[in-house]
């Protein structure tokens, strides 16, 4: 997303894009880590996938730039889906397709609590995949719930819980075995290895924090 | 392992654009988003689409065309194909008859097929192919992975469709075929990927990875390179404990190279395969010797075995006309 | 570089029972003296025999079989097969319509055929084929080499011969075809034959050979790997002022790989191949891409171009059914 | 040749076999280094391709043993002919079959420098080579003309003469390109490199020469 011609107030639509822009460039800069992360227990295309995601939202912001926050969301997911491939497009995809059909246009912060637990609920479902599997899953699930339980004590302090849950998971999933997705063939190999998936949305979590996380 | 290529990134669309030119009497190419259809289509008749990670050539696209696949979908390599591409094939060569897609057991591979069928609104039907008996761990939860015996499925599927029958009766073939199916390989090294700067499965020189996967994903054990008669014993030996196939049953043995293994090598696993089964009492009725589902230029083989029954046995011997495939017409 | 073997000395001999089993519809195996002739022969047909050293598989038992070749005589890996394989072969397969020999231009099959003729007492005539412009030095003194040009005067060669056309029409045919057929390769790396400990061709990491021949004999130029348009464009140039093909001359364009090469770096060629000869004006009316002339599993590719005819053209149409080479019946 | 009950007088043909005997197991012991020399300028099968040649005829000594001198030179020769392949079979087979068809059956030494000039050159016209393409005919042909200018003066001094001439030829071939087989390919690479048929020609002459030097 390249040039953003900011809006004369700053709706949540607009922040909702321009976060996505930041999180697009985030992963654009993370694709070779989460390429090794995911050469170490899977095929090594994790941040290539990711890559494609980014440039496809890109792609798509004008269009993405006229919608209320729920559509942005679901548009936003289902260019995902549609264009990505591998396991983390249709999975990132249902995580913001799901979420954007749970939010209201104007979301209070427990509204997006909500709306997010069923995003999560929808990526653990396509996947067929629990926590502990050692997955996404096991950064979005505690994260997700940690958002809903701190959203009513203020913005800041709500998403860094998220974000502290999200990291907790990644490490609680560190000396698991993977369950679902490729890393499940290396067996004890996984074991110690941080999960690629578990990574991007660490990253994601971490991004959306520091950028929201400020404003009131 | 340098390797033919310009722009890595463009490695699957120019091969395609190769591909479609070269057989473009079978086949025809769609570039966004990309897909590879059938050329003389047959209204009335299933249409059958498989699809998934580029590197496995010929799978998928090389299958495509009379009494095998209306249409394949090529992902980037490895890498499973994305619902717009999915879905783009499947309406492009679908009618009423309906659709039947063949699916490799991977996540992404299960996913992206799955959203694409439900904004898919024509009669359609999954089948889940899941040969591989290779890995040591993740069968109990990811189920076994989809490997060469994805051959045999869209073949004997593709020769049904072909014959007009109906789409619950393909599927249900197709099902029955896959579950009849089983496979085991060895790679002597690993490959590739063309964006990717080294390869994916370390192999110290004169190692095998006795039950690789076709992405170089670990099998069951690692150990110094055996004479090929021990290693095609090792490799029937197990499937045929999985099979178990009651004698006289006849049976289909398709030795696979995954790339880099010429077919001198496949020739000797074979001939020792066949004196295995055969010395078992059982009977190899059909056979198959080639690189059909490769993992690029990996250095290694699978052997595949179908329990055959006479309707199997039939449809295997149709004919196939495609790029990849090509017997009996 | 691992293989799949058991006792390196018997690999041509294993690997052969195995490819005999495994196409026991098309083809049969003499063991001793060791040769591969078709199984229905036509009486009063000219036979066509061709032979040379083993590794280079499919070429050419794999071409045994209606519209082809007659039986081919496999010596051991690279290296010529002898007087008594050749002529039991040839007496297996002629009768009184004659034999035509194909014989690539190397020093040992020349002799080897040369000699078994010389024994051999019904009609029969031989046709050198030396199509390889890639070697930089011996051109002067033994001629271009004999490399994957072969299949096309085999396949063109065979469809007049299952015509029922005469012993020196199929000669003067072969040969014509040999004149119009020039090749150029380059290898990305070695090969190794089973029973040697090292492979036949050094070459770093990133390096390649231009010109390359099918055992591993240097070309004309060892350079830093090109990306595959500019090394298609220097095959393709070399050949194109080799050959000169007036404008509007069909041509046969038939990309090859060398073994360890996949498909979709052959494609990738290709679609470089097609784009220069066609940017030049002139026209790809045929084309084939698959490895039929390998070295074992060199990791390497060739280009050949045949000016075609109207009756080239008619005969490479031609249906053929062979264990490599299957199209049109 | 594994087992041979020696001849109650030892004929011509007995000293013949005998020395083919030993011939062969020279070959056999010098297969690596021949290959090894063919692996430099051609394809590396040189050793392995003469130690074909040695077990069949170690596999027809019988019919050999039954044979007047010619036709033991020529079934020599053409079962090499028949069975060895490459380029050395039908070359060294040739060499023996004109050999013998040359010789009469108690020939004089005289008569064995012709026959041998015979044999060479029905190898030098099936090869179409000539001297100095670095071919074996590098190391025969020189060998076999200074047999014949020898002939006269007693065997032991005439096959030495005909030895230092064969070494001679290998010789003055180092420095050469080759113009015939494989190694016509390798270009300069050639030169300064022993041609392997020249070294396995040299070989036979200097066993030839151990074995019937001495006797008179
Ligand atoms: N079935 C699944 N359920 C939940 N997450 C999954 C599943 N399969 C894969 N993943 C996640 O996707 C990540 C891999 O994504 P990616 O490398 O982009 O796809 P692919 O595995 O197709 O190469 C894994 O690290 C894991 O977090
Ligand atoms: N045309 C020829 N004329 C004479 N000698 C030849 C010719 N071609 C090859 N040679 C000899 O044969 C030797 C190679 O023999 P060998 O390695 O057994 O056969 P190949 O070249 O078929 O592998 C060369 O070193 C050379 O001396
Ligand atoms: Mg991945
Ligand atoms: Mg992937
Ligand atoms: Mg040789
Ligand atoms: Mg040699």
């Amino acid at each position: 997303m390249t040039s953003a011609s900011p809006a004369p107030t700053r709706s949540a639509e607009a922040r909702a894009l321009d976060a996505l822009a930041t999180l697009c460039q985030r992963l654009l800069a993370a694709e070779d880590e989460l390429d090794a992360l995911d050469r170490a227990i899977g095929d090594g295309d994790h941040g290539h996938n990711l890559s494609r995601a980014a440039r496809r939202l890109d792609e798509v912001r004008d269009t993405l730039a006229n919608l209320a926050l729920p559509d942005l969301l679901r548009r936003a997911g289902s260019e995902i889906v549609m264009s990505v491939g591998g396991a983390s497009g249709p999975l990132y995809g249902t995580l913001l397709m799901e979420t954007g059909k749970a939010l209201p246009v104007a979301p209070s912060l427990a509204e997006w609590a909500t709306a997010f637990a069923a995003g999560v609920a929808g990526l653990a479902k396509r996947g067929r995949a629990a926590e502990g599997d050692k997955t996404m899953l096991d950064v979005l699930a505690p994260a997700s719930r940690a958002l809903a339980v701190h959203a009513g004590g203020g913005r800041a302090a709500a998403l860094a819980a998220m974000q502290a849950a999200g990291r907790q998971g990644l490490e609680d999933a560190r000396p698991l075995r993977a369950r679902r997705g490729r890393a499940a063939y290396v067996g004890e190999r996984a074991a110690g290895a941080d999960d690629p998936g578990a990574a991007s949305a660490l990253l994601c979590l971490s991004t959306i924090t520091e950028l929201l996380g400020g404003e009131s | 392992m340098s390797k033919f290529l310009n722009d890595p990134e463009d490695a699957v669309a120019e091969a395609l654009r190769g591909f479609a030119r070269c057989h473009a009497d079978l086949v025809q190419l769609s570039e966004q988003p990309r897909f590879v259809a059938r050329r003389n289509r047959v209204p009335g008749k299933v249409a059958i689409v498989s699809g998934g990670g580029s590197g496995h050539d010929p799978l998928h696209a090389g299958f495509v065309g009379r009494g095998m696949l209306d249409a394949a979908v090529p992902g980037e390599v490895f890498s499973s194909p994305s619902v717009e591409q999915i879905l783009a094939a499947a309406q492009s060569v679908a009618d009423d008859a309906g659709l039947l897609c063949l699916i490799k057991n991977y996540s992404g591979d299960i996913m992206n097929f799955e959203l694409a069928m439900e904004l898919f609104d024509l009669p359609h039907a999954e089948v889940v192919i899941e040969d591989d008996i290779g890995a040591a761990g993740g069968g109990e939860t990811v189920g076994r992975r989809g490997v060469a015996g994805t051959v045999v499925v869209e073949k004997i599927a593709g020769a049904a469709a072909e014959r007009m029958a109906g789409l619950t009766e393909c599927a249900d073939l197709a099902r029955s075929v896959a579950e009849a199916t089983r496979t085991m390989g060895v790679a002597l090294g690993g490959c590739r990927v063309p964006t990717a700067d080294r390869p994916n499965l370390e192999l110290a020189p004169g190692e095998m990875e006795i039950g690789i996967g076709i992405h170089g994903e670990p099998g069951r054990r690692r150990a110094p390179v055996a004479p090929a008669d021990d290693i095609a014993e090792e490799l029937v030996y197990a499937l045929l404990s999985d099979l178990a196939p009651p004698p006289g049953e006849p049976l289909l043995l398709f030795v696979n190279g995954l790339g880099g293994t010429p077919p001198m090598e496949l020739q000797i696993l074979y001939r020792a395969a066949v004196r295995m089964i055969e010395g078992r009492g059982l009977a190899v009725a059909r056979s198959l010797v080639a690189p059909l589902v490769t993992s690029l230029e990996m250095p290694g083989a699978s052997i595949t075995l179908t329990r055959m029954n006479d309707r199997f046995l039939q449809l295997w011997d149709d004919p196939v006309v495609t790029p990849g495939l090509r017997w009996g017409a």
